[in-house]
């Protein structure tokens, strides 16, 4: 199997299926153990309406193939997908989906946290918060967050 | 090879530079993403306001990620923009 | 919301739908940020044709409540997810599923490695390895696998 | 209360005893797990070879973990079985 047929890579405004991603990672190799998955959804709450999601295209893609390769070889995965999505999303809806497939539990998991960790404050992505009484809010970067990936 | 640079803002630093691109045409002297912000501060004063409001600033060059010392040259994509906030 | 409606606990021979169950999840709280989960098939390779699993009917259930409820309250989640399989499970077929919602991805993540951590030996399921030469062989628990759940 | 427990046996242990359940009714001396074995090992010689078959064998005494320690009497439902094995 090339590695290409392992990693699945898609920036995209549209909504995504979980149900579909999972069954495409499995069928990749009956020598599947495990799958982790992490999904982000637009998280309610303080007045908040919706989220505006900007992204550098190209920059982008590439960023995430790159990071991707590195979980892959890392936590010798089967494969890894992740979709994130660009563009306006209310409250509640899914924004990234990141899954990792490997023989064993451990390295599924370990990978699926590195790529959530990871493209948190290594992808090009900026998110503008849009509350109900019309403010609109550039989401700070969380000194946290990059700390949390600079430790992997 | 191209005779200008394509230079990019994403996310608040757009908003506050009021425009998402640009062409500029770099002066021999211009080596490195410093040099070419000295630049940028002298064309425009507004950029010095601007700046001064993005103290994390990144910049990518040719998409790929970059800091005051990556050299650049006619021909090359130049982004800047605020720490990224994915996920 | 009641802890009741937080947590579901399923033993059934029966498939899941790792989509309805996610998005039954996403909908329990608008302040949900991040969903993880694992999900555990049966691995392939060394001529594995199937496993059997056998459990310990009520017990069982009992006993994936209570560590839903040690998860929900450990890690302030916002609901959790066990599904586990029981019978013949051909090469491919899921086995278990675990899902943990939280306002922030650390501990949707931290969750959902507690829970199927803890579930491996802490769980009254049995497996039996049948292989194509005829074999069948009872899985045996291992020390590795105790030492990760007593580590939390 | 009932006059009797009821014995269970799962896995490779409930194939190694040949039943996956029975019902013994409790001297009144057996107040422990570790009792109720020695009585099982009494009633039936099968067992000692069964039992040294399984080092790490289990125990639930009315579908709760216990060890040789835990109390029993009549009416419970006591559980044997080799460490679990799931996900």
């Amino acid at each position: 199997m090339t590695q290409q047929s392992r990693i699945r890579v898609v920036v995209q405004s549209a909504p995504f299926d979980v149900g579909t991603e999972t069954a495409r990672l499995l069928a990749l190799d009956p020598e599947t153990g495990g799958l982790g998955s992490f999904l982000g959804v637009v998280r309610g709450g303080g007045g908040l309406v919706a989220l505006e999601l900007e992204h550098y295209p190209g920059m982008c893609e590439q960023t995430l193939m790159t990071l991707a390769e590195d979980a892959l070889q890392r936590f010798s995965l089967v494969g890894c997908t992740i979709i994130h999505r660009v563009g306006r999303l209310v409250v509640g809806e899914p924004i990234v989906l990141v899954l990792a497939s490997a023989a064993h539990r451990g390295a599924a998991l370990d990978a699926t946290r590195f790529l959530i960790d990871r493209l948190k404050t290594g992808a090009p992505f900026w998110k503008a918060e849009e509350f109900a009484d019309g403010r609109r809010v550039w989401v700070e970067s969380r000194q946290e967050d990059e700390a949390i990936a600079a430790g992997w | 090879m191209s005779d200008s640079v394509t230079v990019l803002y994403f996310a608040g630093l757009r908003e506050q530079v009021g425009r998402e691109s640009e062409t500029v045409t770099l002066a021999p002297d211009v080596q490195t993403v410093k040099d070419f912000l000295a630049v940028l501060r002298q064309q425009d004063a507004a950029f010095n306001t601007v700046f001064s409001q993005f103290p994390r600033m990144r910049v990518a060059v040719n998409k790929v990620m970059g800091d005051l010392s990556t050299a650049v040259q006619n021909g090359d994509e130049i982004a800047f923009f605020p720490p990224m906030t994915g996920g």
